[in-house]
């Protein structure tokens, strides 16, 4: 029963990656912005929450809240200083300045707080059960459930409620959007909002699983949440979902047959294959271009 | 015609003239050991900034894992230079020619990749360049390899010069503008009997080859080559310096990457500042200039002759 | 005629998933002819230039030019056996220059290599030399040399809609496809687009596809038509044949058929 | 109901609008016609607050309206059909229409025209499922008119519907305009037609490089000589 | 000047001291650390008076860890800024590319906690004659943990979980599987895993099905932390060993105190040794940081104080004389252990093993070299 374990093992790491990957494709979807500094505002996210418990002895719901509301106005900030003077402008120039933005923000909580990790408390005592044979640890239950039930929210907000259907116009032609009346600044926050808030929760739930947090902690998952974005379909939520989980599987996949080095080496060739035989992701849309 | 010639034999003659007093200088003892490491790096520099100008700023394939490529030819000229004790400059030679079959390897099936996607694919091949080094015992996996100094300013210099010679040549003739009109419309292009995939292969072989003879010149003046040095940090390093300089412009791609060089190297000194500093330059360029320091224009057309050219094209309108 | 043809579709279609955009479809140009392709909006006109081009690849049928298979070959091919195309919507080199679009286009008449390019032998001063001189001939005949060293994009649309047409002739083609060539411009500079296109016809001895939605243009210099409704062909016939055909009337012209021609 | 003055607008350094003029009054069919490039869909987009003018004053319903958002001036009453139709391709021509009326509440209202709009355009009420990037060209401009429709417009802006459509589908849209018109909706068209727009119009407007070089009654246009050479196809 | 003269480093009254380090990218974390420990150490020194009398003046440069940036450092610190001696780097490659800057320009090269053996040794088995360390080489403490394992926990089939993208690791894990081999022990597995990682079920899975009785998991504590929580999770509860980079109490807060039971690591000092010398440094580190100091802070801090010894008893800042008197240094204490440098320029030290308890380090018993 090993490749259940290991089954087991790959769905949770997915879900974390799954997670981070739903703000950010998010954000990409409207925009069309690789947004690096996704990973960041999940680090800040993540400090937000290891403060609160730890320094102001909140406890994890509330402090996830917090972190969720305090993100949010973050991403809000970093769209209004950052991008939005770039709307216009080559999407590879808003690109450098994603980058940009990630490093300062970065250096910035170096500068403050050091390098140094921080270790998050123990907030619930961890309890695992048994399931032929495997071992499965609630936390990876909650996550997974999260996931799950945020990607059904955000799918939900994006394709029935009034700003979501104003999310997908301002995605398409933002000019036309004006002209039916959408405020698209406002539209745009409140994706960035929303996107960063999820970003926020991650970390919190991503400390609360991992433990170990730092402030560089957001530049792989931030790739591996690109990737997972991009595997499932720019900017289409249930791709993010399936991305996620299934780069945690092969992930663990080629750890478990013993090549942990080749890891993220197998993950890519996963990746790159993927994308030659669907070149807009498992869930795009043909979207070859009329001629 | 005569303009275009003659423009090249300028580049030549100030290429020379900037060589033989930097080297005057150096032999004089006027630029110590320091300064002149810096002007290696500089030239390294360049030439990874103008060999992915080729793939970005001309051909418009967004490619963000550049430093697989020089990472190639990091470590195969070291292996030649230090496993098989040949001569340097045949170990440059043939740093490039693999790296540049790398970019044919990794070039080809990729290529037909688009936007991110095409983005995402290149990232995702110079990590696993960089994992393979990474696992090879036999140039010292993790803890790198150990090669000696044999890149001086001469040697740096020169394959700078050829590196932008090249380039601007390739970029200057059909062959460049079918890699341009690939840019610009690739339906189009194809339409007008631009073999595209053609042309974006060899803007990516030619600009691995420039990376992979960088990375020989590379791994030849810092001692020690690891593959953590190639990561996709340096892969954004590299993307920085085109797009800071203006995408398309080859002199911009040269001015930025002296200008990081230089800002690079500068706040050293501020060890704890340092990165804040430079992401706070990034951002404030890209947000009052997002077009890059040069736009598409070249440094040529700033002189007189090109407004000259310029004012005679408006004045016939 | 029959045997001078220079185009044959034969039987040719495709579809999008569900949907088939053109069926059934054959069509024969000969020599020097002037014909044009019209049909309601979605008919499958420009789906159809997507296949004689090798955009799109039929999933039926047989496109012969010259007595060569085309259908198949990608488009840079195609367009070196001699057909090329201007788009419905215009795809100019936006960020090059005039010169260069139709320096582009001249590519594969040229014969300089890379490497002479890079190490700058005289071959390429000789290549390039000619294909400017080539270009600047092209730019000449649509009035456009005044505008060769600004870039694409600034041209107005107009002049952008003629440096299509331009770069298309660059390419060498026998026959040309124009997509809507018209489209946009006011009835003073449609005129000017058809005695235009009269005179590279006889100038470079072409044969003339074009779709076009203004009647006046299409009945005023086309000498046949094709008709195509929901993918298939409705009519086929010189335009007085078509203006009274009752079926054409019905799917595409209505009534009030434009007086003159 | 609508009075321009004086506007200048620019793109960057481009001179686009040159001290224009012109006025709407309520109920009319106005056209605007001019050769391309002469800045008409920039004065459209100026009205409709996409673009700012530098100088000039616009005045709708006797409130100035230049700086106002677009979202704002929607909310006024006016809606602008862009040139090039630009539906939203992904969503449905439903979703496209409920777009329309963004910024509207009433939830009864939008019902009613929905029904409206598909008693217009029954072709949008059989394909109101589909994806509107798969609708054919006459299609689409069906539903951008009725998308602005949806906004329940007091003035229209209709920027060049009959461009790249099919001469059967210019008669119906141009039937559409009228019938539009009829029931209470003031229109400024702009056209390259300009057969068809004068035919339909009560007033025309000739613009060129920026500036109005001509105006009058419909009828009194298309008898001008000038005009008929310039854009009517030059048969005098 | 190129630094012909020796490397004066002195001028008027201050001594300069470069510090080249991984202060940004990938390992910030140790470059900062140490450079925490380096600038307390200065600030002791300078506040009794400086060395001979001199106050020593630290200039650190970034290297972003990076090969290239730490080799552009050292040729500033040298030909720009004539420094007497530079500490750094945190990593081994790092501080070999800076090796041969150090050796032409006559100036002292300190690694304090650069392991592997290529930093004071070269290829060719040459000394550099002006490189040296502060931390052990590599593979003494695989040694220890092998003896350790064998005799005292009577363990006979052992795994190993080892760093890839360390040296450091690496030579524990080669001297630990050498020995254990030697002495008859089996070696179940050998895995790896990737720095920065924080996701090691699917290995540890593996592991556990392997069936060890032991487990050597050679790496720094931010992942061995990690490790060692999370194999307890899967139900992992053999005795787990690693060196000193496990030593930090982010350790203890990563792992958990109960994870940690049965753990034991090899190491020079331990921060709970009650010794006077180790507790002054403790506390004075809590009170300029407000934190506990870890392994490297702790390097950094004994790195400058072997300096200014060395210094001292040269009597003058000049580099060679500095560097004699380096290779002289004989059983100074320092907080992580009393140290002799040997004919390799690398410091011999006793190793103490530790047990942690309820996430207190306690001693277990004295290794020496
Ligand atoms: N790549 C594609 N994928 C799916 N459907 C397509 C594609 N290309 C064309 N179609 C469909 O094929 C049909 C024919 O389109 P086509 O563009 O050929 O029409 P057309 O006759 O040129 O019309 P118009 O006069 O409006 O330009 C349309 O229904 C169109 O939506
Ligand atoms: N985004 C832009 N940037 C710069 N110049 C522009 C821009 N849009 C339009 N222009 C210029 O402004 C002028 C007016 O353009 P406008 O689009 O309003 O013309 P138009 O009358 O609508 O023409 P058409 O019939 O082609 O639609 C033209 O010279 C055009 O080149
Ligand atoms: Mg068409
Ligand atoms: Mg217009």
């Amino acid at each position: 029963m090993e490749w259940f374990q290991q089954l087991v093992n790959g769905i949770s790491l997915g879900s974390i990656y799954a997670l981070i990957a739903l703000g950010y494709t998010m954000v990409y979807g409207i925009i069309k912005l690789i947004n690096f500094a996704h990973g960041e505002v999940f680090m800040v996210g993540s400090f937000i929450g290891f403060y609160s418990i730890v320094g102001f002895g909140l406890d994890f719901f509330t402090a996830l809240i917090l972190a969720m509301a305090l993100c949010a106005i973050f991403g809000v900030l970093i769209e209004r200083v950052a991008y939005r003077r770039l709307r216009s402008a080559t999407r590879i120039a808003a690109l450098i300045t994603a980058i940009g933005v990630s490093f300062l923000i970065q250096y910035t909580f170096i500068r403050i707080r050091g390098a140094g990790p921080e270790a998050y408390p123990e907030v619930f005592t961890n309890r695992t059960f048994e399931l032929f044979g495997a071992q499965i640890s609630m936390k990876s239950v909650l996550i997974l459930s999260v996931s799950i039930g945020l990607m059904v929210i955000l799918q939900f907000i994006v394709h029935k409620t009034k700003i979501g259907k104003a999310m997908r116009a301002v995605s398409q032609d933002t000019e036309t959007a004006r002209l039916m009346g959408i405020n698209v600044d406002n539209t745009i926050s409140a994706t960035f909002a929303i996107g960063s808030s999820l970003a926020g929760a991650a970390g919190v739930i991503f400390g609360l699983y991992y433990t170990k947090i730092d402030p560089l902690m957001g530049v792989i998952p931030g790739i591996k949440a690109f990737i997972a974005a991009v595997l499932g379909g720019i900017g289409i939520i249930p791709g993010a979902m399936v991305g996620g989980l299934l780069l945690g599987v092969v992930e663990t996949a080629v750890s478990a047959s013993g090549y942990s080095l080749w890891r993220d080496a197998a993950a890519f060739v996963i990746l790159i294959l993927i994308l030659i035989f669907r070149p807009n992701g498992l869930f795009g849309k043909n979207a070859r271009e009329k001629v | 015609m005569k303009n275009k010639l003659n423009k090249f034999w300028v580049f030549i003659v100030v290429a020379a003239v900037v060589y033989g007093v930097v080297q005057a200088l150096i032999s004089t003892g006027i630029l110590n050991n320091y300064n002149t490491n810096t002007l290696i790096l500089m030239a390294i520099n360049i030439m990874l900034a103008v060999s992915l100008h080729l793939v970005i700023g001309i051909t418009g394939q967004f490619s963000i894992g550049h430093a697989g490529f020089m990472a190639v030819g990091a470590y195969v000229s070291a292996i030649i230079t230090v496993k098989l004790g040949l001569p340097f400059i045949v170990a440059i030679g043939i740093g490039g020619v693999v790296a540049m079959l790398a970019g044919l390897l990794v070039g080809i099936p990729t290529l037909r990749l688009r936007g991110d996607y095409l983005a995402i694919a290149t990232l995702g091949f110079a990590e696993i360049i960089r994992i393979i080094f990474l696992n090879i015992d036999y140039v010292g996996g993790a803890a790198g390899m150990q090669v000696s100094k044999l890149t001086t300013w001469t040697f740096a210099f020169i394959c700078m010069v050829i590196t932008i010679a090249v380039v601007s040549n390739f970029t200057n003739s059909r062959h460049g503008r079918a890699c341009l009109s690939v840019r610009e419309n690739e339906v189009a292009a194809d339409a007008m009997g631009i073999n595209t995939t053609y042309y974006k292969v060899a803007a990516f072989a030619i600009g691995s080859l420039f990376a992979g003879v960088a990375g020989a010149i590379y791994s030849h003046n810092f001692y020690i080559i690891q593959p953590a040095n190639f990561g996709f940090l340096k892969s954004f390093d590299i993307l920085i310096f085109v797009v800071l300089g203006g995408l398309g412009s080859l002199s911009g791609a040269v001015i930025s990457a002296i200008l990081l060089t230089i800002v690079s190297t500068y706040l050293q000194a501020f060890p704890e500042m340092r990165m804040i500093f430079y992401s706070l330059v990034l951002i404030v360029v890209m947000l009052y200039r997002p077009q890059g320091l040069m736009g598409t224009r070249e440094i040529t057309d700033l002189l007189p002759t090109g407004k000259f050219r310029k004012g005679a094209a408006q004045g016939v309108k | 005629m029959s045997n001078n043809h220079i185009l044959k579709v034969d039987n040719v279609g495709i579809r999008f998933g569900g949907l088939k955009a053109v069926s059934g479809f054959n069509m024969e140009l000969h020599q020097g002819e002037l014909v044009g392709l019209i049909g309601p909006n979605g008919a499958g006109k420009t789906t159809s230039f997507n296949m004689l081009t090798g955009v799109y690849t039929p999933s039926e049928g047989e496109i012969i030019f010259e007595g060569k298979k085309v259908n198949g070959l990608p488009p840079f091919k195609v367009t070196r056996l001699g057909i090329s195309r201007t788009f419905q919507n215009i795809r100019l080199f936006s960020e090059m220059s005039v010169l260069d679009n139709v320096k582009v286009a001249y590519h594969s008449q040229a014969k300089h290599t890379m490497i002479s390019s890079i190490l700058r032998l005289p071959s390429h001063f000789i290549g390039e030399k000619e294909m400017e001189e080539k270009s600047i001939e092209f730019l000449k005949i649509f009035n456009l040399d005044g505008d060769m060293h600004e870039k694409a994009k600034n041209l107005p649309y107009g002049k952008q809609r003629r440096l299509e047409i331009a770069r298309a002739l660059a390419a060498g083609p026998k026959l040309l496809l124009l997509d809507e060539p018209a489209a946009g411009m006011n009835p003073k500079e449609t005129a000017e687009l058809m005695s235009l296109i009269a005179f590279i016809r006889e100038k470079f001895d072409l044969t003339i596809l074009l779709i076009e939605h203004d009647m006046n243009l299409v009945m005023g210099i086309c000498e046949r038509i094709y008709v195509l409704d929901h993918g298939q062909l409705i009519a086929e016939g010189t335009p007085e044949e078509i203006r009274n055909n009752p079926k054409v009337i019905e799917a595409y012209l209505g009534e009030e058929v434009p007086a003159h021609a | 109901m609508l009075s321009v003055k004086d506007i200048d607008v620019y793109y960057g350094n481009i001179h686009a609008l040159k001290g224009l003029s012109l006025d709407v009054n309520e109920g009319e069919i106005v056209t605007l016609i001019g050769a391309n490039g002469a800045g008409k869909t920039t004065l459209l987009k100026t009205l409709s607050g996409l673009l700012k003018p530098k100088n000039g004053t616009i005045h709708y319903m006797n409130e100035s309206i230049v700086g106002k958002q677009a979202q704002t001036i929607v909310k006024a009453g006016i809606s602008h059909v862009p040139e090039g139709r630009r539906v939203f391709a992904t969503m449905s021509v439903e979703e496209n229409l409920e777009l329309g009326a963004y910024s509207r509440k009433d939830k009864n209202g939008i019902e009613k025209d929905m029904a409206k709009v598909y008693e217009t355009f029954p072709r949008l009420h059989e394909r109101r499922k589909q994806l509107s990037g798969t609708l054919s060209g006459g299609e689409q401009q069906m539903l951008a008119m009725g998308r602005a429709i949806m906004a329940k417009p007091k003035l229209l802006l209709l920027d060049e519907p009959s461009m790249g459509l099919a001469p059967l589908m210019v008669q119906t849209i141009f039937r559409i305009v009228e019938e539009i018109n009829k029931e209470g909706t003031t229109i400024l068209l702009v056209e390259q037609n300009a057969n068809m727009a004068l035919s339909v119009a009560n007033r025309a407007y000739v613009i060129e490089t920026g500036r109005v070089t001509l105006s009058g009654t419909a009828k009194e246009l298309q008898a001008s000589d000038d005009i008929k050479m310039a854009y009517l196809g030059g048969h005098v | 000047g190129c630094g012909t003269d020796g490397g004066s480093g002195a001028s008027g009254d201050t001594i300069k001291i470069g510090a080249n380090l991984e202060l940004s990218g990938n390992v910030a974390s140790y470059g900062t650390s140490i450079y925490d420990g380096v600038k307390l150490a200065i600030k002791e020194i300078n506040a009794n008076g400086g060395v001979n009398g001199k106050k020593l003046e630290p200039i650190a440069v970034d290297n972003k860890s990076e090969a290239s940036e730490a080799t552009n450092g050292a040729l500033k610190l040298t030909d720009q800024d004539n420094v007497l001696a530079i500490i750094g780097a945190a990593t081994s490659g790092n501080t070999v590319a800076q090796v041969e800057v150090a050796n032409n320009a006559e100036t002292i090269l300190i690694s304090p906690s650069g392991t592997a053996l290529n930093v004071t040794v070269n290829d060719k088995g040459e000394l550099n004659p002006y490189a040296f360390r502060t931390t052990f080489i590599d593979p003494f403490q695989g040694t220890v943990a092998a003896n350790f394992a064998i005799n005292e926990l009577g363990i006979k089939k052992a795994a190993v979980y080892q760093d890839n993208a360390s040296d450091y690791a690496k030579g524990l894990a080669d001297a630990f599987i050498e020995t254990f081999e030697a002495a008859g022990g089996e070696i179940v597995a050998d895995e790896a895993y990737v720095a920065k990682d924080t996701d090691f079920r699917s290995t540890l899975t593996r592991l556990k099905s392997a069936s060890p009785e032991f487990i050597f998991i050679p790496g720094y504590y931010e992942e061995v932390g990690l490790i060692v929580k999370q194999a307890r999770e899967m139900g992992i509860d053999v005795p787990l060993m690693g060196g000193d980079g496990w030593d930090s109490p982010t350790l203890v807060e990563l792992a958990g105190a109960e994870a940690l039971n049965n753990t034991f690591t090899t190491n020079a000092y331990s921060a709970n040794d009650p010794d006077e010398k180790i507790q002054q440094f403790v506390k004075a580190f809590e009170k300029e940081y407000d934190k506990s100091p870890d392994g490297f802070n702790a390097l950094g801090y004994d790195t400058v104080y072997l300096l200014a010894d060395a210094i001292e008893r040269a009597g003058e800042a000049d580099a060679e004389k500095v560097r004699d008197a380096l290779e002289q240094t004989k059983d100074f204490k320092l907080v992580t252990g009393t140290v002799t440098i040997d004919e390799n320029h690398n410091p011999v030290k006793s190793a103490t093993i530790l047990e942690y308890k309820d996430g207190k380090q306690e001693f277990n018993s004295k290794v020496n070299p």
